[in-house]
């Protein structure tokens, strides 16, 4: 571990998300770093991994001989599935999570708050992807984890006091996963859970008042 | 008895005029019904509104009539991975309204099965609440109306003459939902098999909400991202 | 055809509902004298026979060697079924009736009434069998016929002014067979359709003023 | 990581207490849970609320249960051809609801699927209407909420471990729909299969929505109306 670089890899983010999961759980993989998670899942947790767009059993990834158009995750990317998986529509799919049936979710975010409220789906007059799941996803699962770097390319941070983008959920958040740290956010402040070896609060860029240690 | 098999796309999509409400199944490129898109754009029809996940994606599918202007009105619930719609979009010449997935895929159930509107959490307390009736259960709710097209364009790997489907894979998608939603649901299918092939346990979606099919011919399957276990 | 006999049997009521079936059509049948529609019917017709119970394609009955517990209709009775025919759960079932997919659906009767009115699930202190699907199967379906017998028991016309029984849907009926007849409800009278051979006017037992002919 | 799988219904049934709602598939006596109901009078638990199509019918399924005085609150669409259940109802000693056979089976799919209301017109002008909300869309229609349970009971004619399912011709009915409502699904097989073997296209219900399963046995799998083509 190289104190030096101060901050977790993707890998290192990716596990400290497997670390939250139950066996046997159900689980949503969100387009982008979350999909990462599906490939470092030790087998012998017996997640069930949930894509969206109609796949529960979702393993890792097809060899060129095994590869199918048909069989993809919400990335578009293509999967291999388990044995014991299932297919179904996507309103069967998304009664899964909002129904509660899927334990956790995790998704990507440009910017999360104390309030635990999520923003992932556009910036106005600059970018606009849509939401596709994610309005649905942040609804119904027990644990909705959020995935991001903790800073923007533009060094700002991205855990905030109140979101300024379009939100894609208002106090759906549980829990906070970045490069420097895991979070709860609490309706107040981000509760540090963890941070990452070597960094320091300063280093979170998060006004002290916004930040609680863990009790 | 007049039968559902027509010849190809062309038959089968013969009173398809410009102005029509069209949704087509697929999510990104998976499942998406090639043949009667690239008939859409054979006859050069205009002024279309799509409603579809994505409306294409990577420069495919619908995206093919996004370039020849084709489509002035787009319901989906992403663009991302769509340069022609992000494009179309932010000039203005396609009318985009983006629905969450979920929703976008309930309302379109419940048209299908006549629920004349429903509540769920998705979207509450941002944007897409705005103008909508607003509701508090367990948790704050918005009132969804359904959603429904003049016509559904769907792909499925097997169906047989009475409209009976079977999709593979991931290909289900939206598709099942669309057919029982739109006024005429047009079908192609890789394969068209006899009736009862298809075990009546395992039927998708029963041939009732299937107003034509048809053999598809020359399927690109394009996939989009390919990623492999050797990769990793 | 026998004038004396003065009104139509059972199979004759079914065959003027089977006349007004179109090729190819989808056909509900309800509990009771509906069922026996379904042997009736021609198979060159096409018709597609639903039961609420979750079967789309029913067409007949088994033989003692092809019977499955399984296999039955709303009814209860065993069925057997067609090529082509399809399985779903109950909420795809009452979709494809709500959804108006299915063209037909025909259901007995206790009353009916002038303004499409019909009550078929209760008499208040003497007998409840429950809905069942009745107040689904009336919403939805291009064509409601209600067949029943013309008169009860106990001798009282069933086609009324305005139904005294609780009501099963309200103006929801589009066509009525009964053993002397077939009529439709306008909203203020019984549109004769047609008469049961050697049947009059004075014999159907309904108010002159309830009652005007087809144009 | 703790299997789903039980020995029996003994097993399966542990926790179901005296009071507990329970929600049981099968369709008159197509597709019940044989097993889980025996068990539940051989517990001789009391003060059940059933919910299902019709509480039993002919003396059997859940009218086991009725006989012992078992249930004092049943939610379901018939009791025609339950004599057991409308004597208990007209003495007042069990307190039925009814409610129409596709509203029943909606709400129950609402639970399972998170939709938090819906609007349909069945039961509209009727005494079903009475305390419900009412809202006029293409034609009137009632607002309807979502069916839970504590438990449901339910039969499949092949599972696995996980908890997929599979049913056979019309005894899925409200099976399915059932498992997605529960808070815990417990269900009996007559074939207990592999991982696998059931393709995932085929699966009915995924075992998500199970929580526990179980191989059952002695299945008497009545006939109530046995009509043959001979007696035509």
């Amino acid at each position: 571990m190289s104190v030096s670089k101060n901050h977790w890899s993707k890998n290192e983010m990716v596990d400290q998300v497997i670390e939250m999961l139950s066996d046997g759980s159900s689980l949503n993989l969100g387009i982008g770093i979350p999909t990462l998670i599906a490939q470092r899942i030790p087998p012998e947790k017996g997640i069930w991994i949930h894509s969206e767009n109609g796949v529960l059993g979702v393993a890792g990834r097809p060899t060129p001989q095994s590869v199918s158009a048909t069989l993809i995750n919400a990335g578009k990317e293509t999967i291999s599935v388990k044995k014991g998986a299932s297919y179904f529509d996507s309103s069967m799919s998304f009664g899964m999570i909002r129904g509660g049936h899927i334990d956790v979710c995790v998704l990507g975010g440009m910017q999360v708050d104390a309030e635990g409220s999520l923003a992932n789906w556009m910036i106005p007059g600059k970018k606009v992807t849509g939401m596709g799941g994610a309005m649905d996803l942040v609804h119904g699962a027990k644990l909705v984890i959020v995935m991001l770097t903790h800073f923007s390319k533009r060094g700002e941070v991205k855990l905030l006091h109140r979101c300024t983008l379009p939100l894609t959920g208002k106090g759906v958040v549980h829990k906070i996963v970045t490069d420097l740290g895991v979070f709860t956010p609490t309706g107040e402040s981000f509760q540090i859970e963890k941070l990452a070896p070597g960094v320091t609060e300063e280093q979170l860029g998060i006004p002290d008042g916004l930040l609680s240690l863990a009790k | 008895m007049t039968s559902k098999v027509f010849k190809d796309a062309k038959a089968a999509l013969f009173d398809m005029k410009d102005g029509a409400s069209v949704m087509s199944g697929g999510f990104g490129l998976c499942g998406i019904p090639e043949n009667s898109i690239l008939e859409i754009r054979r006859l050069g029809l205009k002024n279309l509104h799509a409603i579809s996940n994505n409306i294409g994606n990577s420069g495919r599918g619908l995206a093919w009539l996004l370039k020849e202007k084709q489509i002035s009105q787009a319901t989906c619930s992403y663009v991302g991975g769509n340069p022609d719609l992000e494009e179309q979009m932010l000039a203005n010449e396609v009318e985009v309204t983006l629905v969450p997935q979920g929703t976008f895929s309930e309302r379109i159930r419940a048209a299908g099965m006549g629920i004349r509107g429903f509540y769920t959490p998705a979207g509450s307390g941002t944007e897409v609440a705005e103008g909508k009736e607003s509701r508090t259960f367990d948790m704050p709710c918005l009132l969804e109306l359904p959603l429904t097209a003049d016509f559904a364009i769907i792909k499925a790997q097997k169906g047989d003459a009475y409209g009976n489907l079977w999709f593979q894979e991931t290909a289900r998608n939206f598709s099942p939902l669309m057919a029982m939603a739109a006024k005429v649901t047009i079908v192609e299918v890789e394969e068209l098999v006899e009736l009862g092939e298809i075990l009546p346990e395992n039927v998708h979606l029963p041939g009732v909400f299937v107003q034509r099919i048809y053999q598809g011919a020359d399927y690109e399957n394009t996939i989009e991202i390919p990623v492999f276990e050797d990769q990793n």
